[in-house]
């Protein structure tokens, strides 16, 4: 009894959060390292690109509630979620023909590109506040758990209580679903191969046949579809605010480097890393020992290694632990 | 048309960065107040009073400064900042001091502040942390709770804040379990509700912002079962919050700055037909800053910062007449007659020590999704 | 002068160099030749201190020069070339040139604040010593030229150029000839023979031009799945049965010619 | 103003930029058309002008062509602008004057995919496979204009050079100089080609590998394709050539059949090496 | 029109904007838009050795300008009476015993045999020096931080002269960097990006969060000045007598002399500095760092050793950035550790080389102007455009207040687009290199 109860206590706050999170954080990594791979930039804008296709859902989410459209117990968002795709797409694809593609034909190098997507985040910056404003935006709807701590309780009779969310159980099946349509798509179908070999070789690729502003085209569909989802799935779990979407950026980098940038499965790794690195380090362990140890040698202070204050701080340095033992990322990244 | 006579006050608040969110619904507190008296064509000689913004990025002590700076050589009169404590210090110290310029901050807390070099410039009308930490003991100490996990938002308010609070408690005998630290508009709060939980309480505390990562931490902590009562600072009450957790935060309660009378209510409908939320953090106080500026002036019968600075603690004290919201107009008229006033405004204001705000405090607790006022301390 | 011994190098499971034993006579031109991936390329790299290795050791002059980084390498008079050129491509050739002197004083901060003087007499002398070199290497009207702007050809002979503005002991060559116009390989191979007659220069030459190595080389090492498959002269070489196989071959099968 | 305005200022940190297989063409843009153009030779680039981005001209009205069954050897020295010749012919880089003539139409406006769509195939001199990918894989991307079933074309190939069926699952990036050579040619053929350009096949491969090599080179021209190639390995390549055409400083210095050139003795000693 | 020439202009021109700053608003606004650009200049001269020279991306500006921030009140503050004798030893005690466990640990690393006999004693080794760690630093700590919490409990300063306090932070951001360095840059210089990052954020939550130190989120306000007070100013009769000769009022006359004075330090700093750089650059050691940018492998081969140098220039760079920290808090007055945020000090001193032109000095420091100039200038200059759109719509329409409420995000988006626009018609920056 007291065992379950410390892992009920530890998938509460850990392993649940962490998975959740995780998956959030792997969507936008996979975004991020797509553009990596294939054009070849790190992408400051994507965080701005979520902030925007998730104000396309919001709104389309509300107009929907006003005319009383519902999706049953699932978030009414999920509908809305293909036209914030569309507007995500055609937002993306608008931003390459007026900004990237000039660079692009002019072979600047990749450098340019990551400060050109700097001046593009600070467009989209306005953009966002301009249409939505600055505030926070709750726009989940539907059921809220799959099952709640309370419930949970009464269920199992233990003092513990384990909480999932509807938001984080259709986070870790979407990431699960994208993620293998994915490798399915880069691995298997001839847009997707052709893809790869652009970004193995972009000259060799086009003295195959392949048409690299399609292969362009369907990158940034690709990456503006991940964008949205991820930031709508984020959105849906805590709240809509396009300054915390800005912030993303940081640890959404981190994951896609230490997963190994421009390799899919590392983005997602990469995304587990930091956020169970963030969970984990600053996880005050005085409940859970308390339910393991005897009673007499009850832990009286905290058990946490690190303050949460230092939460950041903490999934840098496992960052760089990572990368001073393994420099191409856990999965090896383009870059070797 | 202008007039020789007319009034400009500054508004320096950062409306980009972290706050932006609160930032709008600040500046729109402070315009009204403005415009009530712009309009009510009472002030000194019927001047005109306008408003003029400078963005202070919350952080960025550079563009505060060079926008203050601005707001200077544009001539206002007063100006209604810095909302950041790291900023408002700036421009006090290079900016305010410098040309004799009075700031009245509403929601800078910073302790630090008071001890600078103000030359008697520097007034905030946002309450003190040490008087609400004693209020927030006692309301904890009577509902029987003896053990609170403690969380802050990481700057000088909520540090000082939680400070306050939790030295309080445990003066009257209660436990804080564990005080950790939240950043605003970070991504994930699931750590730090780890760590809470673990240290356990019988409430959680959230010394933040009710728009921020303050609201993160409650429906994670709601979410994940952590705690379902939470106490609920300055900060904390405002209408938003209610409408964004649910249901689920029925139950918790906490003190804002206000006493009895129509204060913060009138503020709160006078917003709404403006179109903003007068309960987002500091909006109340920010209208109180901008009233208090001109009543001053009414009173001292000058815009010049230099001769109705000395008027600021008199028409925000007792004695004389309550002043509360959309009576801006009466008591413009009463200072010209030259009966005294004491403003109380939305955030109940009293001015003691060197500008520092202390008094009532209006007890709260959410019920069906409302937020009821309980009594007032 | 160099001796490598029983060097391995292992690239995860594969090893590209297995057991590699050889020597270097001072004052010889030894050519290495061995069919693709036999491990030439990374013998070098693990002489020349960019690879280390997986076991073994390289001494030279009796001195284990073991995993030392290149620069320090560079100091001992070992000096190597690359398969692909790999010039400075935003400085002049004549600036090519002056970087490679090691322990120039402008290369110490504080001097280039407040010992302006030594340095300017300092650069007077290293800019002779380079119109010299290239001079030596024809290419004397390329001086102001950018290095990433002159043909590949010639920046092989600017990579050649570099082992001459210090004095080498040891230069290794890394396919100099590979797509390098055989009559511009020729003028190389010249300036080859005249370093090592007139300053006395060591060279290992890595080549698959068996003309090249014929007319310059005479120990001759042929290496094959990374370790050493035969040494000799060109001639013994050329009549090894095993590097005929590996190696060198037959000769094409179609000789007739096609079409009309 | 240094020669390159897009410059990275030589900035190495992998985090922030991916400068892995980036191309440097600037290719003929999509959309121009083929007109009829008859007469001439199966492949004729023609009078070409041009150089790379707006850089001076390399090549200066430079004529090269090949015709059905045929092996063309183009020689010269480094720097001649030998390969500029061959990417121009692809489409690689725009041209200033001249025209490319294919089969009877002229495809100078058509963009590289274009070409490779009418036929055309070419191994270029330096990264002329996909590392990452597999040898299958590499293959398949040969065949990615194909609408149809392609596996009797990569049996073909797997014939050809049958290291290449031991390998197929293996990374290109794995394999030697020679067999890339191999995997890169095998590419080419997979589009089933009515033209095939090779440029340097045989740079850096061992002698036994270039044997084997050119005699593929002379089994794929006996199935009727005609081959374009350029050499420095002058003389053996010379020697199976029909056509030879010496470029000097991107103009035609020497043209005639191989045997001609070789025994001319002014290209020997200026170009062949004596 | 000939290349010195066309910078020239791009000089005036930036001076002109400023001038018409002085002439239309105020003079204060124009001096402090100098100062400030000076700072920035000098950041940016910093960024561009690491990366328009050397190659290196550096995406912690924002730490290494903390630390400098963080030498101001080292040097500058008053000591806190009785924190060092209440813990401040204690601390200093705890911090050596936490470096000696790592170096210790270091070196068995070195020592001892691969194997699980290292992992345990390691291991055993790290877990019990953090604990001793803590046990010494926690109490010291409480000790320090219960001295009159709300204006001090920090261990203060030095009480030097706050000047001292640049080139001090110039040291303490060299030093981060030189242990960054030594990991990152001989590790491999792909990923120096994300270890700075890392660092960075490091540094700001140690400032944060170690309230011993720096207060932390409570901030370190009065931090003396290397010039006199603006008040002091017009209180000394001498000052407002001299002033009123050059026809300026007291207040006026005391604020421009003040910026005026901080204008001439910080100029002073430039100068040097870009004389330093400049002499360095156009040197046999310039010449190597371009090689070494050029091609790593081939500079090694030439007996170059890269990594040093990396090194030695990477110090440099942030160093320099710590120098224009601690003036910047010198002329705040104040330590905010809240303040450092990436886009401020990091991104934005990006776009100031970029647009600039990387790999030019002057090109650095006519960047560092004009974004900054920029940075606080087109706010006024979006709330003129969205009256422009909005002038002919009716007024309290809700169209036109939603316009003019936003003129405030308007900043950003212009930022991004002059980023944008200068980078289309002079990628290589407005002064390239040469
Ligand atoms: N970094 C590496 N990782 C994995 N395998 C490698 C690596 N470098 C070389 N190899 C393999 O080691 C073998 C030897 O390569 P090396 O470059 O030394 O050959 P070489 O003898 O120089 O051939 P060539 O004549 O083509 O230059 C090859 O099979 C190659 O694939
Ligand atoms: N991408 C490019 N951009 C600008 N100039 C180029 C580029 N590639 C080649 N050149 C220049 O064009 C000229 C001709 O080069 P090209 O590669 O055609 O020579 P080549 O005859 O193939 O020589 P090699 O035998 O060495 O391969 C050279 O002067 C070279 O510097
Ligand atoms: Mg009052
Ligand atoms: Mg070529």
């Amino acid at each position: 009894m007291e065992f379950l109860n410390a892992l009920v206590a530890v998938s509460n706050y850990v392993l649940i959060p962490g998975i959740a999170y995780g998956s959030q954080l792997a969507l936008g990594a996979l975004g991020v390292t797509l553009v990596y791979g294939i054009l070849r930039f790190s992408n400051f804008a994507h965080g701005d690109t979520m902030a925007l296709g998730t104000m396309a859902t919001v709104l389309m989410t509300w107009l929907f509630q006003s005319m009383g459209i519902g999706f049953g117990v699932l978030p009414t968002a999920l509908l809305a979620l293909p036209f914030g795709i569309a507007f995500a797409m055609a937002l993306t694809l608008g931003t390459d023909r007026l900004v990237y593609r000039f660079y692009r034909e002019q072979k600047a190098k990749p450098v340019i590109l990551v400060i050109v997507s700097l001046g593009v985040t600070f467009i989209y910056n306005g953009i966002t506040r301009f249409i939505i404003g600055t505030d926070d935006r709750n726009f989940f709807d539907g059921e809220r758990f799959i099952i709640s701590a309370r419930d949970f309780k009464k269920m199992t009779g233990l003092d513990e209580g384990l909480a999932i969310k509807t938001t984080q159980g259709i986070t870790v099946i979407t990431a699960i679903v994208v993620v293998a349509l994915l490798f399915w798509f880069l691995n298997r179908t001839r847009s997707g191969k052709s893809m790869r070999a652009y970004s193995d070789n972009e000259d060799l690729a086009l003295l195959s046949g392949i048409n690299p502003e399609r292969v362009v085209m369907i990158t940034w569909l690709i990456v503006a579809a991940l964008a949205t989802v991820a930031g709508v799935l984020y959105g849906l779990d805590k709240t809509f605010k396009p300054f915390t979407y800005f912030q993303l950026l940081l640890p959404i980098f981190a994951a896609a480097i230490v997963g190994g940038l421009g390799n899919p499965i590392g983005a997602i790794a990469g995304g587990f890393v930091i956020a169970f690195s963030e969970v984990t380090i600053t996880y005050a362990w005085k409940k859970v020992l308390g339910y393991l140890m005897p009673e007499s040698i009850e832990p009286s202070s905290l058990v946490q290694l690190m303050s949460t204050d230092y939460k950041f701080a903490v999934s840098f340095v496992i960052l760089l632990i990572v990368l001073l033992f393994k420099p191409t990322g856990l999965f090896k990244g383009q870059t070797a | 048309e202008s007039h020789a006579g007319d009034v400009k006050i500054g508004i320096s608040f950062g409306f980009t960065g972290p706050i932006e969110s609160l930032a709008g619904n600040m500046a729109n507190g402070a315009e009204m107040a403005i415009n009530e008296v712009s309009e009510s064509g009472k002030l000194l000689d019927g001047a005109k009073v306008t408003a003029t913004r400078a963005d202070t990025g919350c952080i960025d002590n550079g563009l505060a400064v060079s926008g203050a700076e601005r707001l200077i050589s544009e001539g206002v009169n007063g100006i209604v900042g810095g909302d950041c404590s790291g900023v408002t210090g700036a421009i006090l110290q290079n900016v305010a001091v410098p040309n004799g310029m009075v700031l009245i901050s509403p929601s800078a807390t910073s302790p630090g502040l008071s001890t600078m070099e103000d030359n008697g410039l520097f007034f905030r009308t946002s309450p003190s942390d040490a008087r609400e930490g004693e209020v927030m003991a006692e309301i904890l100490k009577e509902r029987g709770i003896e053990s609170i996990a403690l969380t802050y938002t990481n700057n000088d308010f909520g540090k000082g804040l939680s400070d306050a609070i939790s030295s309080s408690f445990e003066k009257v005998g209660g436990e804080v379990t564990i005080v950790a630290a939240h950043e605003d508009g970070k991504a994930d709060y699931s750590a730090e509700v780890g760590a809470l939980a673990s240290a356990g309480g019988d409430i959680l505390v959230v010394a933040g912002y009710l728009d921020q990562g303050g609201a993160g931490i409650i429906k994670a902590a709601l979410d994940s079962g952590a705690f379902d009562t939470f106490g609920l600072p300055n900060g904390m009450v405002g209408d938003a919050l209610p409408k964004n957790i649910g249901p689920d935060l029925d139950g918790s309660f906490g003190q804002i700055a206000g006493s009895e009378g129509p204060g913060i209510e009138a503020f709160k409908k006078m917003a709404e037909e403006v179109g903003f939320d007068g309960t987002s953090s500091y909006a109340p106080e920010s209208y109180d800053a901008a009233a208090l500026f001109l009543l001053a002036m009414q009173a001292a019968g000058s815009s010049d910062p230099a001769e109705y600075v000395g008027k600021i603690t008199e028409v925000a004290n007792a004695p004389g007449e309550k002043i509360y919201p959309g009576e801006l107009a009466k008591a413009l008229d009463l200072l010209k007659e030259g009966t005294d006033i004491d403003y109380v405004g939305a955030s109940s204001v009293e001015l003691i020590g060197p500008g520092e705000s202390a008094g009532t405090y209006r007890i709260i607790e959410v019920q069906d999704g409302e937020i009821a006022t309980l009594g007032f301390k | 002068m160099i001796v490598v011994d029983d060097v391995h190098k292992h690239f995860g499971g594969f090893h590209a160099v297995d057991g590699a034993s050889l020597s270097i006579a001072k004052g010889s031109i030894t050519g290495l030749i061995g069919p693709n991936g036999a491990g030439k390329t990374t013998l070098f790299n693990v002489i020349a201190g960019v690879l280390k290795p997986t076991s073994g050791r390289v001494t030279m002059d009796g001195e284990d020069i073991t995993g030392l980084p290149p620069h320090e390498l560079f100091h001992k008079g070992l000096l190597r070339t690359f398969q692909i050129a790999h010039e400075f491509s935003s400085m002049s050739c004549r600036e090519n040139l002056m970087m490679v002197p090691g322990g120039q004083s402008g290369e110490t901060l504080w001097n280039t604040w407040f010992g302006r003087k030594r340095i300017a007499d300092q650069e007077r002398a290293l800019r002779a010593k380079a119109d010299e070199v290239l001079e030596f290497l024809t290419i004397e009207h390329l001086a102001e030229q950018k290095a990433g702007q002159i043909s590949g050809g010639q920046k092989k002979l600017l990579e050649l150029g570099r082992t001459m503005m210090v004095d080498a002991k040891i230069v290794f060559l890394d396919e100099v000839g590979a797509g390098v116009n055989r009559t511009l390989l020729n003028t190389i191979g010249d300036a080859i023979i005249r370093l090592n007659r007139e300053r006395g220069y060591t060279f290992v030459v890595i080549e698959h031009d068996m003309d090249f190595i014929g007319r310059l080389c005479d120990p001759v090492i042929c290496m094959a799945e990374g370790h050493v498959l035969a040494e000799g002269t060109l001639a013994e070489i050329k009549a090894n049965e095993q590097v005929i196989e590996a190696y060198l071959g037959t000769g094409l099968k179609n000789k007739a010619q096609v079409g009309a | 103003m240094g020669s390159d305005p897009y410059g990275d200022r030589g900035n190495k940190d992998r985090s922030i930029a991916n400068p892995k297989g980036m191309g440097s063409a600037r290719p003929v843009k999509q959309g121009g058309k083929a007109h009829p153009a008859p007469g001439g030779a199966f492949l004729v680039g023609e009078a070409m002008t041009g150089g790379y981005g707006k850089g001076p001209d390399i090549l200066h009205d430079c004529t090269i062509a090949v015709d059905q069954g045929e092996i063309a050897v183009i020689v010269g020295p480094n720097g001649a602008g030998k390969s500029t010749a061959m990417k121009a012919v692809f489409g690689m880089l725009d041209l200033r004057q001249g025209h490319v003539r294919l089969d009877g139409e002229d495809i100078t406006a058509l963009s590289p995919q274009d070409r490779v769509a009418r036929g055309m195939g070419f191994v270029p001199q330096t990264s002329n496979i996909f590392t990452s990918m597999s040898v299958e894989e590499n293959l398949e991307m040969g065949a990615f204009i194909r609408r149809d079933d392609f596996r009797d074309t990569m049996a073909q190939v797997y014939d050809l050079f049958p290291i290449l069926k031991e390998k197929r699952h293996q990374a290109a990036g794995e394999l030697s100089g020679g067999q890339r050579q191999q995997v890169a040619v095998g590419r080419a053929l997979m589009t089933q080609p009515k033209v095939l350009m090779l440029d340097e096949p045989t740079a850096g491969v061992s002698p036994i590998v270039m044997d084997e090599l050119f005699d593929r080179i002379i089994e794929v021209a006996r199935t009727g394709i005609p081959i374009l190639m350029v050499e420095q390995n002058a003389r053996q390549a010379l020697e199976i050539a029909d056509k030879g055409y010496v470029l000097v400083q991107g103009a035609n210095a020497y043209t005639g059949t191989g045997k001609e050139l070789l025994a001319d003795p002014d290209v020997r000693k200026s170009f062949l090496g004596g | 029109m000939s290349v010195p020439m066309k910078n020239t202009l791009l000089f005036v021109l930036v001076v002109a904007m400023i001038l018409y700053v002085g002439v239309s608003s105020s003079w204060n606004s124009a001096l402090l838009i100098v100062a400030m650009g000076l700072i920035s200049s000098i950041m940016a001269l910093g960024v561009n050795l690491q990366w328009g020279f050397a190659g290196l991306f550096n995406v912690g500006i924002m730490g290494f300008v903390a630390l400098g921030g963080l030498a101001a009140v080292l040097i500058g503050m008053p000591v806190t009476p009785g924190a060092w004798q209440a813990g401040g030893f204690g601390i200093v005690a705890a911090l050596l015993l936490g470096a000696g466990t790592i170096l210790v640990a270091s070196l068995l690393m070195k020592r001892m045999a691969r194997g699980w006999r290292r992992n345990l004693v390691m291991l055993a080794l790290l877990v019990l020096g953090f604990i001793l760690f803590r046990a010494l630093l926690d109490p010291s700590v409480s000790a320090v931080e219960a001295i009159d919490p709300a204006r001090t409990g920090y261990l203060g300063g030095l009480g030097l002269p706050v000047i001292l306090a640049w080139p001090v932070g110039g040291l303490l951001a060299a030093g981060a960097a030189w242990l960054i360095g030594k990991t990152a840059l001989g590790l491999r210089s792909d990923y120096l990006a994300i270890a700075t990052l890392g660092i960075a954020e490091i540094i700001i939550a140690v400032l944060k969060n170690e309230d011993w130190l720096t207060r932390g989120v409570k901030n370190v306000v009065g931090v003396p000045r290397p010039v006199p007070y603006e008040i002091d100013l017009q209180n000394s009769p001498g000052f407002v007598e001299r002033a009123a000769a050059f026809g300026f009022d007291p207040v006026e006359g005391s604020t421009l002399w003040v910026k005026f004075l901080y204008v001439l330090l910080f100029a002073a700093v430039l100068l040097l500095l870009l004389w330093l750089s400049q002499r360095a650059l156009n040197s046999p050691w310039g010449r190597m760092l371009r090689a070494i940018r050029d091609n790593e492998v081939a500079a090694e081969a030439m007996g170059k050793d890269v990594t040093a140098r990396h090194l030695q220039v990477f110090v440099l760079g942030s160093a320099i950035c710590g120098i224009a920290g601690a003036m910047m808090t010198t002329m705040d007055g104040q330590l905010t550790p809240g303040t450092y945020q990436p886009l401020r000090f990091t991104f934005l001193i990006w776009v100031m080389v970029i647009v600039g032109g990387s790999g030019n000095n002057f090109g650095a420091v006519l960047g560092g102007f004009l974004i900054w100039f920029l940075w606080v200038q087109v706010e006024p200059m979006g709330l003129w455009l969205m009256n422009l759109i909005t002038y002919g719509m009716a007024e309290g329409s809700a169209l036109k207040a939603h316009l003019i409420e936003s003129a405030a995000h308007m900043r950003l988006l212009t930022m991004g687009l002059v980023l944008l626009l200068v980078l289309r018609f002079s990628p290589r920056g407005l002064i390239p290199e040469k």
